[in-house]
């Protein structure tokens, strides 16, 4: 709703001259991610700080835009999806530089990683049992269901095309009610395996996917389009030796290991920056 | 890593440091809040036709939900400390201000008459009588401010890592660790206590002159149980 | 940034007036959270208040609980409450019920207490019996006071039912957190005023209430 | 008759509030305790309705110990009196004053007539039923407090200080009150107080308390201010001992002088047949003008008494009716008046006589050894 | 002097307090304002230090308009003094006491010496210095107000209804506190108090106010006993005026007899030359034991007074000292005294005589008609 920020004095504490400040939203793998690059950024000498858990996507490119923060992990598609809404998504590169023609002058991408996490529309196995839905399902299939089902997800889902506006558009799905949960995170996973909720907003690297035997819809019309782990950054606030850093990170990073890390963020309950320092350490990158 | 005083590494500060931090943003609005009341008050006690629309306004202020303020502030002061402190300045106020009000109106009308005939001026039977007559209900506010804004910096969590130990309980969620929002559960109410138990110190080395113990038939010695119901929240 | 401008803007888009998400469904539905939990924490506070002011003991036991309860943060037993119960209407109702008994609990002891010692001593002297005493004597002579415990516990658990939307259920708090993550200032200021509403709202009930079942010679007028 | 049979009250506190006291209170009169501060006086009180238990001894009414009958059926057959009267504030007088019925039992319609009339008989306006105490003034207030405890029509009225925090005209007035109800209803009253006249005043019996709740004496008024048991007693009596004494003489005894009255216009012969040095100078109608002096010629003829219109004749003070006054009043009046001479008037203020300051001398000595002679037969 | 000039007090919702009052306050004596409540006695007091500016009229001190002084400084140069003391419940007494002195700029050591002077001047115990005031009982807080109006050693003293919230006894003494420091001081004291009483005892003038606030007398006080200016006055006196009145005449101009005092031991003559009926016996020192009736023979001789010893005296009630009781304590105890006789006796208590309730009677007629030859020439 409100794209124009750039008048807003979100101004923070503006980034020490040197200082490389990352980012992250206000869920785990963010965290993780903000870590990875963070750690890595650190192994080549520069100075980093960190600013956690700011929230959602809507908050996060305001801040990225005045210079607060300089680095923040972002999933290329859903960036584009937040920032032009009606935009096709084809391939990994035609989001990026569809997201680079259409980002702040200031800011830009930096090489996108193998490692893959979209937002997804999940069920839960009560209901796939119920309406026979199988991995093979797609969200077309929903068409009928929809309106018996609630679906669950972050606040913002409900207002965003990659979210319930596109699910409408471009599926035809009106559920019959919308849940606010969080991100992706414990409240979500929680609903949908209580059952509170039928369908969520769920990513795809979530371990619980496969704990809880949820079954993820396919999108045949690539919705939540690519979600490949991208850092963004200012050009300012960034050395040429931190973009070839995180653009080396980028080169180790896919979806396979983002599941591990995932898990054992979430599973075994191991903290995000030893997660990071331990990987860029077996990756080489420290 | 998943023990009690594990704190994550986004959370960026020991347990200590929280609390530290957590300190700062419940106190200094309360102290900020009292520095305005105490004019406030006194205005109200000279016009006192301006105390019922004080209290009109107050009360709904106090009735804004403060996650509400917090994200209408946030334009204004950015994701930082201010934006958790402004709102919370303000709720006190909720409670400083009839507190101090009432309080200085307790003051017995024979002992302000006493201190006119003796040739007070009304500065400084403000300062010199009335003031210390109503600490025990002052501090009494002060109490409930306090208890208020402790609980409530928590909920600047929201905003971004701005909730000191309440960060603790996103990170509780975030990671699926309760033990985490356990912690910060006690260590919130335990600063509480805490803080509640220093200002009933301070209000018993303030007044030596109220009655102690035994005498609580006399009215004075009720006072200070009539803690006002604020925004506690 | 006029906070006008949004208010207008929140109340003028009819989408924002129907639906499971439209202004009367959330406004019933923290209606009823904030009634039940005031039910609730009444249920406990005024029993106990009332008896303990009445004998006069556990006075200082009395505040010490309260004082505790103060302490306990409510968002962070909303948070806790959902880890250790999951979902649903319990973990927002314990630290609504926890917010609203202190007021309620505190200030119908005082209340109590504060009543004129001397015609409670004059219907014993005739022979009223205890129940009849507090029911009789101090309650309607305490019924301003107690009512004014229940008005600011009620205040502040409309004020405070918004958390509610934090832990996925409605209310008036929905509008609020919703426009926090989607950056939707209107939402956020139109939720808040609403929930000031409600508390208005809640003053004006309690005022009435104040006025019905008050007897003239306790207001004096 | 209520007995109290050697009773202590000692306080958790340890504090010694009634200590051995024995008291016989008879029926339908006015006791009075009285005594300093701290006393006991209320203690000694409530233990009579059982608000306070006694540590030792016994209490009994009418022979039976007070402890076999439930506590709510002793307590409503007591009205119970207190200072401030104690009225419930959110109702109005009328059902104020019906409380003990309607909690009897009677109906609701009974008990407002029962109110109405009482607060006639404790000299309440009517008007005033629908009024909430705080419309009351404080003396009214009392006097509803009076009309509840009487409500029931209970035999014994348990008054405590009822009528200390009234100022001292309305006081009088309640006292008047009180003894006005009593002649009436003859209850048993037992009432505290700290104020010796109040007791003076009130008391049919007078049982005067000191510090540790002992008992000092146990008298009718008149005793206790001829013969104080005690410095204790005297101290407490405070001055004026005789002169208030003397209120409980009547003045009906004093033998009257009509000789020195003479209407202003009476024929010289009158006035020269006067013996004493001053003429009681009355109009047509009877009433006192004032004092001439017979030897002392006025503006006018010393025939006719032309002082009257010059205003030169004396004050008369004030005069006092030989019936309803005590000789403690005809001994004021003596005393004020410049001649030494009261004036005696009838109901309606015309003069019965005069009296000289020394005839009431003597009837005081009369009086004095009247009661000797009782007291010594009652001894012998 | 404090002049009051036709002043009158409207407050702003219509009620005239204070209505034309005009009052010349003599200096260095107490002068009391009486009334009954609402009759605008504090709003008068308050009017003299400017809490309460007048609506018309205007108030002089020693000839100037107090409207010309910074109102601070006119309120220091007064000492207030009101009920329940208004003293600062947050400092100690000795804090209290000090507090004019220290604002007026003295250093810290003498102010608490002065306090400390000024305790013991009324009568409080040094040791108190350091409680705070609700330590301290109701007549000592009383003191510590009084103290503390005096600190600055102002010249005039207002006092409204001081003493009216402590029980009688300690007033009185209260009361006889405030005389002896008058005595000793000097001040100008303005005194209000609703107790008729209270202002007979302290008032060297005293001004009665009625409803209103408009003045019914101004007087002495044995001026108003004897000559109450309307009803009003009267019926606020109250009975007993003449025998009040009576406080102000000495009894030193009594003429004492000695011829019936007879010591136990006295020879059969002495005894038998008696005239009176009665014998006043006094043991060996000279202090009365009792009084003998001369006709009655007693258990023994005659001759000797055996009667002691058997406890058939009559009792001699309470005697007075002629220097410093009144006639109404000699009348007190003429009448007291069941031979009509007062006893007389010195400081020690040794009896210097017996005197009749006649002579009684007439040393007042002398008393009156001095009075009134006083009033002639005056008026003359
Ligand atoms: N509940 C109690 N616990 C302990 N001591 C008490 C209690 N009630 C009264 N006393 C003490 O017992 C003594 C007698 O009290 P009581 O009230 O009977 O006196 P009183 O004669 O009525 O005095 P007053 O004239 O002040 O009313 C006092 O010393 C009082 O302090
Ligand atoms: N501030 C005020 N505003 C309006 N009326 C007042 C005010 N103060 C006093 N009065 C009225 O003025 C009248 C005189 O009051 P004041 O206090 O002088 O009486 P008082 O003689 O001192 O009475 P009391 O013996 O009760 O103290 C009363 O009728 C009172 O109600
Ligand atoms: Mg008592
Ligand atoms: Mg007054």
């Amino acid at each position: 709703s409100s794209d124009d920020t750039s008048d807003n004095p979100l101004e923070g504490e503006k980034a020490e001259t040197g200082t490389v400040v990352v980012g992250s939203n206000n869920f785990a793998e963010s965290t993780l991610l903000a870590d990875i690059y963070g750690e890595a950024l650190r192994a080549k000498g520069l100075k980093v700080s960190y600013k956690h858990n700011i929230g959602s996507r809507e908050t996060t490119y305001g801040l990225m835009k005045n210079g607060s923060i300089t680095v923040l992990p972002e999933y290329n598609g859903s960036l584009l999806a937040y920032l032009d809404p009606e935009a096709g998504q084809e391939s990994t590169e035609a989001v990026n530089e569809a997201v680079k023609a259409k980002l702040d002058k200031k800011l830009t991408l930096l090489e996108s990683s193998p490692a893959e996490d979209k937002d997804s529309v999940s069920v839960n196995a009560g209901t796939a049992k119920k309406y026979g839905l199988t991995a093979e399902s797609t969200l077309a299939d929903l068409k009928d269901i929809a309106p018996e089902l609630v679906i669950g997800g972050s606040p913002e889902f409900q207002t965003r095309r990659q979210g319930l506006k596109g699910l409408e558009s471009v599926y035809g799905l009106k559920f019959k009610s919308f849940k606010a949960l969080d991100a992706g995170g414990p409240l979500t996973q929680a609903a949908l395996s209580g059952n509170e909720v039928q369908a969520a907003d769920i990513f795809t690297t979530d371990p619980t996917i496969v704990k809880e035997k949820f079954v993820v819809l396919k999108d045949p019309e690539n919705l939540f389009g690519f979600a490949n782990v991208t850092p963004l950054v200012h050009k300012d606030g960034l050395p040429q030796e931190g973009v070839d850093a995180l653009n080396a990170v980028s080169a180790k990073l896919d979806t396979e290991t983002l599941l591990d890390l995932d898990a054992r963020i979430q599973l075994e309950k191991q903290d995000p920056l030893d997660v990071a320092r331990a990987w860029l350490k077996s990756a080489g990158l420290d | 890593m998943s023990g009690f005083f594990d704190i994550p590494s986004d959370l960026q500060h020991s347990w200590a440091g929280l609390i530290g931090l957590h300190m700062r943003e419940a106190l200094l609005p309360v102290a900020a809040g009292l520095l305005l009341a105490l004019p406030l008050a006194q205005v109200c006690g000279r016009f006192r036709w301006l105390y019922p629309p004080v209290l009109g306004v107050t009360t709904v202020l106090y009735a804004i939900p403060s996650l509400a303020f917090f994200v209408v502030l946030i334009d204004y002061t950015g994701q930082t400390e201010l934006t958790v402190m402004i709102p919370l300045a303000l709720y006190s106020l909720v409670v400083l201000v009839p507190a101090i009000v009432d309080g200085v109106r307790s003051v017995p009308d024979e002992t302000l008459a006493a201190a006119t005939a003796m040739g007070f001026g009304p500065v400084r039977r403000y300062l010199q009588v009335q003031l210390p007559i109503a600490a025990p209900a002052i501090i009494a506010g002060l109490r409930v401010a306090t208890a208020s804004s402790i609980s409530l910096v928590s909920v600047g969590a929201l905003i971004g890592n701005q909730g000191a130990l309440g960060n603790l309980l996103a990170a509780a969620q975030k990671y699926d660790r309760p033990e985490l929002a356990v912690n910060s559960v006690l260590t919130m109410a335990a600063l509480a206590v805490l803080c509640d138990a220093l200002l009933v110190l301070l209000r018993v080395l303030l007044t030596p002159w109220m009655p102690r113990g035994g005498s609580r038939r006399k009215p004075a010695a009720r006072r200070e149980e009539l803690t006002p119901e604020g925004a506690v929240r | 940034m006029n906070v006008l401008n949004f208010v207008n803007a929140f109340f003028s888009d009819s989408a924002h007036w129907q639906g499971y998400d439209g202004i009367p469904q959330r406004f019933w539905e923290h209606v009823q959270y904030s009634v039940l939990a005031l039910a609730v924490a009444s249920a406990i506070g005024l029993p106990v208040g009332l008896l303990t002011g009445h004998t006069g003991r556990g006075g200082n036991a009395l505040a010490f609980i309260a004082n505790a309860a103060r302490a306990l943060p409510s968002f962070g037993l909303l948070v806790l409450a959902v880890l250790l119960i999951g979902f649903g209407l319990l973990p927002v109702m314990i630290p609504l019920v926890v917010l609203a008994i202190p007021p309620v609990l505190v200030t119908t002891y005082e209340a109590v207490r504060s009543v004129d010692p001397a015609p409670v001593d004059a219907a014993r002297g005739m022979g009223m019996h205890e129940s009849r005493i507090l029911f009789q004597v101090e309650l309607p002579v305490a019924l301003p006071l107690v009512l004014s415990g229940l008005r600011s516990a009620a205040i502040q658990i409309v004020s405070t039912a918004t958390i509610a939307a934090y832990v996925s259920l409605g209310g008036l708090g929905r509008y609020i957190i919703d426009g926090l993550y989607q950056r939707d200032y209107e939402k956020v200021v139109g939720g808040a005023t609403l929930v000031a509403v409600l508390a208005l709202a809640t003053l004006a009930l309690f005022w009435a209430a104040g006025r019905l079942a008050v007897s003239p010679g306790v207001r004096r007028r | 008759m209520i007995r109290i049979d050697s009773v202590t009250k000692r306080y958790p506190d340890g504090t010694v509030a009634v200590d051995r006291l024995s008291l016989e209170i008879p029926d339908r009169s006015i006791t009075v305790l009285v005594g300093p501060s701290g006393c006991g006086k209320t203690t000694t009180l409530r233990m009579i309705n059982r608000m306070v238990e006694p540590t030792e001894g016994t209490i009994l009414l009418d022979g039976e110990d007070i402890q076999r009958q439930p506590v709510t059926t002793l307590r409503r057959s007591m009205g119970y009196v207190i200072q401030n009267a104690g009225l419930f504030q959110h109702r109005t007088i009328v059902d104020n004053i019906a409380t003990v019925p309607r909690m009897l039992g009677w109906g609701k319609q009974r008990a407002r007539e029962r109110a109405a009339e009482l607060m006639e008989r404790v000299g309440l306006d009517t008007s005033l039923a629908k009024r909430y105490p705080y419309q009351l003034s404080g003396g009214q207030q009392q006097r509803v407090g009076v009309a509840r405890a009487l409500a029931a029509d209970p035999p014994v009225l348990l008054m405590d200080e009822p009528f200390s925090a009234v100022d001292p005209v309305v006081r009088k007035g309640l006292q008047d009150e009180l003894l006005r109800i009593q002649d009436e209803l003859g209850k048993t009253i037992v009432f505290v107080t700290h104020d010796i006249d109040e007791a003076i005043t009130l008391g049919t019996m007078v049982a005067v308390l000191r510090e540790g709740g002992r008992l000092a004496q146990y008298a009718p008024p008149a005793e206790l201010l001829s013969t104080p048991a005690d410095g204790f007693v005297e101290d407490f009596l405070g001055a004026d001992r005789g002169i208030r004494r003397l209120s409980f003489f009547p003045s009906a005894p004093l033998e009257l002088t009509t000789d020195a009255v003479v209407p202003a216009d009476a024929p010289a012969e009158r006035i020269a047949a006067v013996r004493s040095p001053y003429l009681l100078v009355t109009d047509p109608d009877g009433r006192p003008l004032g004092w001439a002096e017979r030897d002392r010629p006025t503006a006018g003829t010393i025939g006719t008494i032309e002082a009257i219109g010059t205003g030169r004749l004396l004050p008369y003070g004030r005069p006092f009716v030989p019936g309803a006054d005590s000789l403690r009043v005809a001994l004021d009046c003596a005393v004020l008046s410049p001649t030494g001479w009261a004036v005696a008037v009838d109901d309606e203020g015309r003069v019965t006589g005069v009296v000289s300051q020394q005839t009431i001398g003597e009837a005081i000595r009369a009086a004095h050894s009247a009661g000797r002679a009782e007291d010594e037969k009652a001894a012998g």
